[in-house]
């Protein structure tokens, strides 16, 4: 079976405005988005640009627009639309050639969170941690950064400074942590119009993860924790 | 990539989230009922209710009920209010309409204004000789 | 072109190329660091890895036995002294990525779990879920992120090192973004570049693993080691190769024919073990060697079943159950659901053997220096000498972590002691590549990068595949001397200068074919059998330790091909022995 | 350490592309959205009522059956009936995001637990008022 890709093309070097190019390709019930962007850049036009690595839906390379929806390219199947399928490069990012986002602002938001472990104690033992405490942060740890939380939520798309649902999912992540001593200095970040405050829960985010880590519940969770910062600062001299 | 060196100022968005929130919490579980009763079957009159009308309240009102009457106005009118007028003002900057600060006032202080007005009116109804 | 000065560069964004800069900018604040990676570090495909690290952790295991496995392992073709520095090391660097942050799997008292896994005698593996390199590498990301002297070059493509008098100078490298090339001058270099799973058609890895490191320090006369050992996952899914995790097995899952038999049972790993009770180094936890061996006896026997064309046997879940499935191997479920539509809960998932490993790399020393000076070589790339003939499972995600260290150490050590090579010397060289890099483009001819890779991947499978024979094996190499005949044809038609992966991925072809020929030409050398590399001519198909108890070295030589040449092995305290799995161990212990 | 500042070649430019007023129209899961935020509006048109009775109330029974009057209108039942439909809609959303926000107990039975309490609100008031 063929169908047809309508992809969204733009070469900064030629263009001034993306346009969009349609391509045949065979498919069967496993031919995945990715395999399809690949048989057009082996054989029919190698000069199309994307970004793609371990095509087993972990390294959140292949991020892209399938029919207005950001979806991974391996991990979303054709078998699943119709005839013709409309690719686009990711929203809200600006777009470097073809599928190719520029996501250095998502980067510099993750690291704007301090995403790390914070805690001056000096041991060579490990920590210990139960199950219970690693249950409360584990599912925000499964961000493969791919971006398409970014892509679905307006408010980054209206805002590009608002962090977004990924690095205050991080954030969160490191909150919750048992072993983690850094939430104060996080706050600042999460507490400003441009941390959480900048969500208003359009939670778009959650159902397009592919990780299913439900960013949205960490920004808004971040809410309360923002809210009971403000408090506590009220009573601080 | 850039070292990030300002630290941002404080939002004071969480009393404006706390005052939605429970706005937000009056909207779902107090309007419902209300809105029903009230806005669609009384009018319509499907119901005999008896105490709505004008000496009845007016006695409940004469009876102490002061108290429940102002949780029953900052519940079903007042929160209410700040409810809306949160999601007013974020819904302009979703629709783009760069209203800044004075949106933000005039979200909020209209809220601020029709809540005393609320009050106050509810203060004259318990103020009121009985006919 | 533009310039930059460094202290010390790092390629490769992976587990190893991270933990190293941390290193270089723990043991050096005053150390410039310039990460380079041709992805954003948290694409390398460190990130795919599932089952787990191992270090001794039990009580009732000891760094002697981790020693003794790994070197039975490597079919006795380990330097024993880098197999005693890694044990000896493994823990204390799980240990920091746990106060780094990584969420390792815990026991109910809150202590680190581990698991089995294949050719262990304990349980020894740290883990986090079926997440494992998904959890290093991030935690290494994020934790990098602390260090203000590591300044990263995200999707940079080093096209070559810069090497005068015999050391490094720096590299010269393509900012995909722009198309523009920037000499960056530094005093040490690390490859952490990963490895070159890619120049095989069937393999778990990703698509960037070409093998360019390899490629690069070899073009400068530093051998690669022990190539020809290239390892076969034996549970890889049919058409895409993508990996179910070894751990599968160590959570008890079980390998089935078509016919429904245990058949590994038939091939020194028996007697069988009841379902849900695996024992260390029997049956399904044999050795991937023997396992992905005992698939090819079986498609040979007619036992195998078919899926979509490919062969293939079955990996058995069903028994584990829901909850346990879904709290030890939840990637595993997805990706079988996505990708081969099957619930492992109550389907046999369809599995055949794939290219998942390099054993060889970059010849280097204990300490990770290579030949050349201030050139350093760590992870999947390198050939430290730990993985002999075979690497056991497990092994390599720590490997990054201690070796990773070490080489950061050293080449930070190294920066503070030498000086810069004055720049005058290295102007040719640029010269000489940005020459090269225009000669790459042209008129489009009748072949494309894609069409000779096909074929380099499909020879490889065929020559260098789980069993190999001369004929076969010369065949190859021919083939992949013709291919690189015709490279030198290839022009690249797109001149966009930005994101031109079509430019990129004739570099890679570049490195992948001089990665595969050296690969080939070790192969078709080592005249025995041994680990991963097994032959079927007469005479070759058991191991010849009073001929070949050596490493091989592969060396570029002026017209492109490979000479291959030994070093001894470094033999400590374990002298070569049969390696037994099954009963047959247990008897011995 | 002083970052050494990577210069971009000035000739290629990114795309960057403005995300129009109208955004909310290009995704269904954006219009139930915009939907939710919108369910404020007629929560203020009976917001307004209520405040129109207070004030009758606050006047004399005269102005009292003024605002019965204006309560019978069909228009205003119309709109408290759409303020209804609309309360339920926002109690939906935002029954459904609070266990996500304070995952306090397992997120079906903290659902099933709000409505209860709509439900016994309603009820009460209806005990209260109807059967009185
Ligand atoms: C599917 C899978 C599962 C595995 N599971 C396990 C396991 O459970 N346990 C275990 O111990 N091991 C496992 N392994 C093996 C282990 O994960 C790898 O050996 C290891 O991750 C390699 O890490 P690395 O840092 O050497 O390289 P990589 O993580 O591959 O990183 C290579 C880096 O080099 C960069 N690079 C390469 N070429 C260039 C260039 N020309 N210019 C610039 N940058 C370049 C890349 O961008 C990348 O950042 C697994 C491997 C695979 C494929
Ligand atoms: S939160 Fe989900 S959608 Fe967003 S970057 Fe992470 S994995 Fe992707
Ligand atoms: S879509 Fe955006 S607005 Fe909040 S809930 Fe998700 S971050
Ligand atoms: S290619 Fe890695 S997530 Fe799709």
């Amino acid at each position: 079976m063929e169908k047809t890709l309508s992809i969204v093309r733009y070469n900064p070097e030629l263009d001034s405005q993306p346009h969009s190019q349609s391509y045949q390709v065979p498919v069967d019930n496993s031919t995945s988005v990715l395999d399809a962007l690949l048989y057009i850049q082996e054989q029919l036009d190698p000069t199309l640009a994307f970004r793609w690595s371990c095509r087993m839906a972990i390294c959140g390379s292949c991020s892209v627009m399938v029919n207005g929806i950001p979806k991974l390219g391996c991990k979303t199947f054709l078998r699943d639309y119709g005839d013709e399928v409309l690719l686009e490069p990711l929203a809200h990012f600006a777009t470097e050639k073809d599928l190719v986002p520029d996501i250095n602002v998502f980067l510099q938001h993750l690291q704007q969170v301090k995403p790390y472990l914070i805690n001056p104690e000096q041991s060579e033992q490990p920590h210990k941690q139960s199950p219970q405490q690693l249950a409360k942060y584990r599912k925000f740890a499964n961000c493969i950064n791919c971006g398409l939380c970014y892509s679905a939520c307006p408010q980054f798309g209206l805002n590009p400074e608002f962090l977004g649902p990924a690095a205050l999912t991080l954030a969160q992540r490191y909150n919750l942590d048992s072993r983690d001593q850094g939430k104060a200095e996080r706050m600042p970040e999460l507490n400003g119009k441009n941390g959480v405050w900048g969500c208003t829960f359009v939670g778009f985010c959650s159902d397009v993860c592919p990780k299913h880590l439900d960013p949205a519940a960490a920004v808004n969770q971040g809410k309360v924790a923002s809210a009971t910062d403000f408090v506590i600062s009220m009573f601080k001299p | 990539m850039k070292p990030v060196n300002t630290q941002p100022k404080r939002s004071d968005e969480p009393i404006w989230w706390a005052l939605f929130s429970a706005g937000g919490v009056c909207f779902a579980v107090f309007l419902p009922g209300l809105m029903l009763l009230l806005g669609v079957l009384w009018p319509l009159g499907f119901l005999e209710l008896s105490p709505l009308n004008y000496a009845s309240l007016q006695q409940l009102a004469a009876f102490g009920y002061g108290i429940p009457a102002l949780a029953l106005v900052g519940a079903c009118i007042c929160l209410p209010l700040f409810h809306a007028a949160h999601r007013i003002h974020h819904g302009m900057h979703d629709l783009k309409l760069n209203t800044g600060l004075a949106g933000k006032l005039l979200c909020y202080g209209l809220a601020a204004l029709l809540s005393a007005t609320a009050l106050a009116l509810l203060w004259c109804v318990l103020k009121q000789p009985l006919v | 072109m533009q310039i930059i000065q460094t202290d010390v560069v790092i390629i490769g964004g992976g587990g190893a190329g991270l933990r190293a800069a941390i290193a270089a900018a723990e043991a050096d604040p005053e150390c410039r660091i310039a990460l380079l990676s041709k992805v954003y570090p948290m694409r390398s495909h460190t990130v795919a890895a599932e089952g787990g690290a191992a270090a001794v952790t039990l009580p009732e295991d000891s760094l002697e036995q981790h020693f003794q496995d790994t070197v039975a392992g490597s079919d006795w073709l380990a330097d024993q002294d880098v197999v005693d520095y890694f044990v000896s090391h493994a823990y204390q660097e799980l240990v920091q990525l746990e106060r780094w942050g990584c969420p390792w799997s815990r026991k109910a008292d809150g202590t680190v779990q581990v698991r089995r896994f294949g050719g262990m005698k304990t349980e020894r593996t740290w883990f986090a879920a079926d997440k494992t390199g998904f959890h290093i590498l991030h935690t290494l990301f994020q934790t990098s992120l602390k260090y203000p002297n590591i300044q990263r070059f995200d999707e940079f493509f080093v096209l070559d090192l810069l090497v005068a008098e015999q050391q490094v100078a720096g590299v010269l490298a393509m900012q995909l973004s722009t198309g523009e090339l920037f000499h960056i001058q530094a005093k040490s270099v690390v490859l952490a570049t990963g490895g070159a799973g890619r120049v095989f058609h069937y393999n778990t890895n990703g698509g960037i693993v070409t093998g360019d490191g390899m490629a690069l320090a070899y073009r400068h006369g530093v051998a690669l080691r022990d190539m020809e050992f290239v390892q076969y996952h034996p549970t890889g899914l049919p058409g895409s190769g993508i990996l179910i995790t070894e751990a599968c097995r160590g959570e008890s899952g079980v390998l089935l024919n078509k016919d429904g038999y245990r058949y590994l049972q038939d091939y020194g790993l028996g007697p069988e073990t009841p379902l849900g009770q695996p024992e260390n180094k029997c049956m399904e936890l044999g050795p991937r060697d023997k396992l992905s061996q005992a698939f090819w006896h079986e498609q040979q026997k007619g036992r195998t079943g078919d899926y979509q064309g490919h062969a293939v046997v079955y990996l058995d879940l069903r028994h584990l159950g829901c909850d346990k499935l879904n709290e030890r191997l939840p990637f595993i479920c997805d990706l079988a659901k996505s990708y081969v539509n099957v619930d492992p809960q109550h389907q046999l998932i369809p599995i055949r053997p794939a290219v998942h490993y390099t054993m060889g790399g970059i010849q280097t020393d204990v300490q990770c220096h290579t030949a050349i000076q201030g050139l350093y070589a760590a992870g999947e790339c390198a050939s430290v000498g730990l993985h002999g003939a075979n690497r056991l499972g497990s092994n390599s995600l720590t490997e990054l972590l201690v070796f990773g260290k070490v080489a950061g150490m050293e080449a930070a050590r190294h920066a503070r002691q030498s000086r810069a090579v004055p720049e005058a010397a290295l102007k040719a060289q640029c010269q000489e590549q940005l020459q090269q890099l225009q000669a790459r483009f042209g008129e489009r001819q009748k072949d494309t990068v894609a069409g000779l890779r096909r074929e380099m991947t499909m020879a490889m499978e065929q020559g260098c595949g789980i069993y190999r024979d001369a004929a076969g094996m010369q065949q190859c190499l021919d083939t992949l001397q013709a291919l690189k005949q015709r490279y030198q044809q290839l022009k690249v038609g797109d001149r966009s200068k930005v994101f031109n992966y079509e430019l990129l991925q004739h570099y890679e072809l570049g490195f992948g074919l001089d990665v595969a020929e050296a690969m080939c030409a070790s192969a078709l050398a080592r005249r025995e059998s041994r680990g991963s590399h097994q032959r079927l001519d007469a005479g070759m198909n058991s191991r010849n330790d009073s001929d070949y108890l050596q490493h091989s070295l592969a060396s570029y030589q002026a017209d492109g091909s490979a000479r291959i040449s030994y070093q001894q092995v470094n033999i400590t305290k374990s002298a070569p022995a049969a390696r037994l799995y099954g009963a047959a161990q247990s008897k011995e212990a | 350490m002083t970052e050494q500042k990577v210069n971009s070649s000035s000739t290629p430019k990114p795309y960057h592309s403005e995300l129009s007023a109208f955004w909310w129209l290009k995704h269904r899961y954006y219009l139930l959205y915009m939907l939710r935020e919108a369910t404020v509006l007629p929560l203020l048109f009976f917001l307004g009522c209520l405040m129109y009775g207070l004030y009758s109330l606050s006047q004399s029974e005269q102005h009292w059956l003024g605002f019965v009057a204006f309560m019978q209108q069909g228009w205003v039942i119309a709109l408290n009936l759409l303020a209804f439909v609309a309360s339920l809609f926002h109690a939906k959303t935002f029954f459904e995001l609070f266990p996500r926000v304070m995952p306090l107990a397992p997120a079906a039975l903290m659902i099933a637990g709000q409505w209860l309490a709509t439900l016994g609100v309603a009820t009460v008031l209806f005990l209260m008022l109807g059967a009185g």
